[in-house]
């Protein structure tokens, strides 16, 4: 492995990312079951990086889970959008965050749609004014939020309280990257470091200490595929891909799992367990499972946010063996208390406990 | 040049995603539709090019064309600049208008679709959220998720989230203003239109099975078939 | 008899033809080279297709035919400009030279397609995979192991990499990829006869005198093997073994192998160098970004400037019997302007 | 299908290094024409079992050389060994032979049950 032609790759790929003023849109996915995930980035955006983020409490799902398990029209997911960019407009921002990748792989597409078929984009200014008297302009910079994390990786880096090192061994941490197939897949320019070795999550592992491990199935898909996974008769394809990926990185000995989309951070986390529960098979050393992280949680553990506080205890496959590599004091009595330090019940089988 | 060929063409995304195969197998490849499922999305493009009508009609009544995950990893690599996805999608969508959805065990599953993450959508203005993820109709969620649920106001408050609070935050109760707004786009630009088509064929295909039908929710008999049923004939390699 | 001064662009094949035949029929030549040495990229192929004789023996053909008193080499010589004044021209070099000429002929031939650029092979990223100018190198120097020492028991070769591909910018075919990766599969079989050889083909082009009857001796004689399927990805496995993603498309299924050593088939595009002899000149060019001849039938040496002539692969990809055939109907037609003058 | 109502499926990518191809080897070795083939498809366009059924002879030689056994031995049985294929070959082919010659290397072989 050669990092020096990876790095030739990368420059090719030298996205822009703004630096201040962004509109914020949330994940469906990431808000419902990785909610410190995205408080993580807003506290660091505004209270760390003293950035201006803003969240209008009227802005929706894009619609895309639906979409792309074909329920929803082009038409209608394109007039979605169009209403956020109009509380954009209206809220006097040009530059979008967006904190799920199927999200930002529509805007991303739709924003191609509208350049080669320009009747699209006067249909969707009909359709949005019609529906709801709003009107729009096309940002000027969109941004997945890893893209704006990576952006600011040195200045995190630069206040890092723990670096992605093994305390025991001194060696860096073992890290794979899963990127999430919209985010650069559908249009490589639009992804840090293109569509086959992007550089959004590598970069934030380098820049944090740790090692990227590349294994023969990185590129795959999670398994997620939309229609195959929210149908239960269907799962049997999306467990088959996540057991794919996990039999392919098993080797390289991971300590860990860092994801760019929300979806693919859940369905990584989750099928650990079903495939644990089917047949007793496990992918990490010792008959452990691999924590999976999201670059909001691993952030929040390099800046020395309290794991709990991330919700790292939400996950099936707890953290507790990441936690001990990388030597942080974590209180164990504090993990599932309320905000006020109430005791709550324990959660019982979960994973690496 | 026949009928249905003309249909798809007016989707855009079947113009993108169609320019011409030269049948390399180089989405097939990576495809992990391909790997599951009796599945081969170059053969989809190749019939389709061809134009021929009985045979879209035929894979509009299939299973194929609802095997696909829309991962959307067979436009990264073609060589001739087609996609394979946007293909497929286009195909779903004509399925649907034409009401052969019903026809495959695939098909009829996007009632199930339809009533679960298009109705969270009118909802709660969210297509998934914490409170519509029901552990029984997802036990691979673990015994983690039974917990969140059960403690979810706990969970949230510490996490600095905002569960159908007012204002911003994570997950927080999405305005009337907003969701009557979303209720309008769909409206106007055919979303609700295709509900009702899924709606209406569902209905028809329900009385067809014998099966008792709601016309909401998901406690019915022809809602639990559509969502669970698999007649073990999508993968010849798993008999 | 002094027939007229022609400056001949590129020391190439093309070139180097065109020049000895034209200084044959009296003309004064100038022949520009950019490099230290003429020959262009025969200089680094060990053998030739598809009788395998020695690069070097066409080489020796084309330096004998420049030795000739009517031509003038210039090495190491680029073009800055060209003067056009009713067809009589003035090329000024990089180091100060003019040089006054009564036509032109451009033999500024192709570069090889960078392999980096196909992102999915890795090549420059993961060990032992090669291009095949790579190999032809390893044959040269005998060296054919990999980067641990040992030698690749199982070999693939992947095809038009570069070649028929929007997403690389060329939907051409390169015509010459698939002679060449079938030749290399025998050599790398007299050298490794143990070792197993695929090639990832989409469609077997062996259009040449003899191309198909090579094509079937490395089934016959070497047991080579053909798997139709475009390769999607490569990746690195844990033991650093390659492994290759390809859907065997005439048994519908996707594959996945392991493999020691990937070859890759780089195609041909018009050269860097050709593209701003291009510019000086104000030379047309196709969609193929190759220069554009005035008809493709009867003037496939012909270009949209008076005067100015086109020899060998700056107008398409051509092997090296069609380059020089290409280069004596450029003299042919370069003899019938002068004569018109 | 355990209370998750689904299971983990088989997949159907050929896996090149897993697969046995001793069958290819034994064929190989006692008709040499088999290297030849350039799966044109004339013998699966003449061939009667191919018309009437979704049997493919040119699809099974392929996957003998993958070593497919599993889908190899379901679908030899299918041919009825008349030879027409062996006609139409361009290639000389002598394609009813090496269905004969994997018969032969199943039954000689303890892995397989045919």
């Amino acid at each position: 492995m050669n990092i020096e032609g990876k790095k030739r790759i990368w420059s090719d790929y030298q996205k822009e990312i703004a630096d201040d003023h962004f509109f914020y849109v949330r994940s469906c996915i990431r808000q419902s079951f990785f909610p410190g995930s995205e408080q993580f980035f807003l506290n660091l955006m505004r209270n760390i990086l003293k950035k201006d983020v803003y969240e209008n409490p009227a802005h929706t799902t894009c619609t895309g889970i639906a979409y792309h398990s074909d329920i929803v029209p082009s038409a209608t997911i394109m007039t979605v959008i169009a209403r956020h960019f109009a509380l954009m407009k209206e809220s006097g921002y040009k530059n979008i965050a967006i904190s799920c990748v199927t999200s930002f792989g529509l805007y991303t597409e739709i924003l191609e749609t509208w350049k080669h078929f320009p009747k699209e984009l006067e249909k969707t200014r009909e359709y949005l004014f019609k529906a709801t008297g709003r009107e729009f302009d096309i940002p000027e910079n969109i941004a997945h939020t890893s893209d704006i994390i990576y952006k600011f990786r040195d200045e995190i880096a630069n206040k890092a309280k723990n670096t992605l090192v093994n305390k025991e061994t001194g060696e860096p941490l073992r890290i794979v990257e899963h990127i999430g197939c919209h985010y650069a897949k559908m249009f490589p320019k639009s992804g840090v470091g293109g569509a086959e070795f992007p550089n959004v999550l590598s970069g934030m592992v380098e820049a944090w200490g740790g090692k990227v491990i590349d294994y023969p199935e990185r590129r795959h898909c999670c398994g997620f595929g939309f229609r195959q996974y929210l149908v239960q008769a269907n799962r049997g394809y999306s467990v088959s891909n996540t057991e794919k990926k996990f039999s392919s990185m098993k080797p390289f000995m991971p300590d860990m799992v860092l994801t760019n989309c929300p979806g693919c951070t859940m369905f990584m986390d989750k099928w650990q367990y079903t495939i644990k529960e089917m047949g007793g098979v496990t992918y990490g050393a010792d008959g452990e499972s691999v924590p999976v992280l999201t670059y909001e949680e691993l952030a929040g553990l390099v800046l020395g946010d309290n794991p709990w506080d991330l919700g790292l205890q939400y996950h099936m496959v707890q953290s507790e063996p990441l936690l001990k590599k990388l030597g942080l004091e974590f209180d164990s009595t504090d993990k599932y208390k309320t905000k006020n330090g109430k005791q709550m019940p324990i959660p019982k089988n979960l994973i690496n406990v | 040049m026949g009928k249905l060929y003309d249909l798809l063409l007016e989707d855009v995304r079947f113009e993108e995603g169609l320019k011409a195969c030269m049948n390399c197998g180089v989405c097939t490849a990576i495809c992990p539709a391909a790997e599951f499922y009796d599945y081969d999305p170059r053969k989809i493009v190749d019939t389709v090019q061809k134009k021929d009508e009985e045979e879209i009609i035929e894979l509009l009544k299939s299973e194929t064309i609802w095997y696909c995950g829309e991962c959307m990893s067979c436009k990264t690599r073609c060589p001739r600049g087609n996609t394979p996805g946007f293909i497929i999608m286009a195909l779903r969508t004509l399925s649907q208008k034409l009401g052969y959805f019903t026809e495959s065990e695939k098909g009829r599953q996007q009632l199930a679709i339809k009533r679960t993450v298009g109705e969270n959508i009118f909802k709660y203005g969210y297509c998934a959220a914490t409170y519509a993820v029901n552990p029984h109709m997802h036990p691979e969620q673990g015994p983690i998720w039974e917990y969140i649920l059960e403690n979810s106001d706990d969970v949230f408050e510490r996490l600095g989230g905002q569960i159908n609070g007012i204002g911003t935050g994570p997950l927080r109760k999405i305005p009337q203003e907003a969701l009557d707004e979303l209720k309008k786009i769909f409206e106007v630009t055919g979303g609700t239109e295709l509900f009702e088509t899924i709606e209406k064929h569902s209905k028809i295909k329900a009385s067809e099975m014998g099966l008792q039908f709601n016309s909401e929710g998901t406690d019915n008999d022809y809602f639990v078939e559509v969502y669970t049923a698999n007649n073990g004939t999508h993968n010849a390699h798993d008999t | 008899m002094m027939n007229g001064y022609v400056v001949v662009i590129g020391g190439g094949v093309a070139g180097m033809e065109a020049a000895g035949q034209l200084a044959e029929n009296g003309c004064l030549v100038t022949l520009l080279e950019k490099e230290d040495i003429t020959g262009g990229h025969l200089n680094n192929w060990h053998h030739l297709f598809p009788d395998r004789r020695n690069g070097n023996e066409v080489i020796e053909y084309l330096h004998k035919h420049i030795e000739h008193d009517n031509i003038t080499l210039l090495k190491n010589t680029i073009i800055d400009s060209v003067e056009n004044s009713r067809n009589k021209f003035i090329i000024k070099t990089t180091l100060g030279k003019e040089l006054n000429a009564d036509a032109i002929v451009v033999a500024t031939g192709f570069d090889l397609f960078r392999s980096e650029r196909k992102e999915e092979y890795g090549y420059g990223i993961y060990d032992n995979v090669l291009t095949s100018a790579d190999l032809e190198n390893r044959f040269g120097t005998s060296d054919l192991s990999l980067k641990n020492g040992e030698l690749p028991g199982r070999i693939g070769f992947v095809h038009c990499v570069g070649s028929r591909d929007e997403k690389a910018g060329n939907l051409y075919c390169s015509k010459l990829c698939c002679v060449t990766a079938v030749k290399q599969a025998i050599e790398l079989k007299e050298y490794l006869p143990e070792s197993n050889v695929f090639c990832f083909y989409m469609d077997m082009r062996m259009g040449g005198a003899l191309y198909e009857e090579l094509y079937m001796e490395s089934q016959e004689k070497y047991g080579v093997n053909f798997i139709r399927g475009k390769v999607s990805e490569v990746g690195e496995s844990f033991n650093n073994k390659l492994i290759v993603k390809v859907e065997d498309t005439l048994a519908g299924r996707p594959l996945k192998m392991e493999l020691d050593m990937l070859v890759l088939m780089a195609g041909m595009e018009i050269s860097e160098g050709s593209r701003k002899v291009g510019l000086a000149l104000n030379l047309k060019t196709g969609e193929n970004r190759f220069f554009a001849s005035i008809d493709n039938h009867y003037g496939s040496n012909r270009s949209n400037i008076k005067g100015v002539f086109y020899a060998g692969s700056c107008t398409a990809p051509m092997n090296i019997t069609e380059t020089i055939s290409h280069a004596r109907a450029a003299v042919s037609e370069v003899m019938n302007y002068l004569k018109k003058c | 299908m355990g209370k998750f109502g689904y299971t983990i499926s088989k997949g159907r990518q050929i896996d090149y290094e897993s697969n046995d191809r001793s069958v290819a080897e034994y064929i190989y070795d006692n008709e040499p024409s088999f290297r030849l083939c350039i799966e044109c498809g004339c013998c699966s366009a003449t061939c009667t079992t191919g018309n009437l059924t979704k049997f493919s002879l040119r699809e099974l030689q392929i996957l003998i050389k993958r070593g497919e056994n599993e889908h190899v031995q379901q679908n030899l049985k299918k041919c009825m060994l008349c030879g027409k294929c062996i006609l139409v070959c361009p290639r000389g082919v002598n394609t009813r032979n090496v269905v004969i010659l994997a018969k032969q290397a199943y039954q000689k072989s303890d892995n397989y049950a045919v």
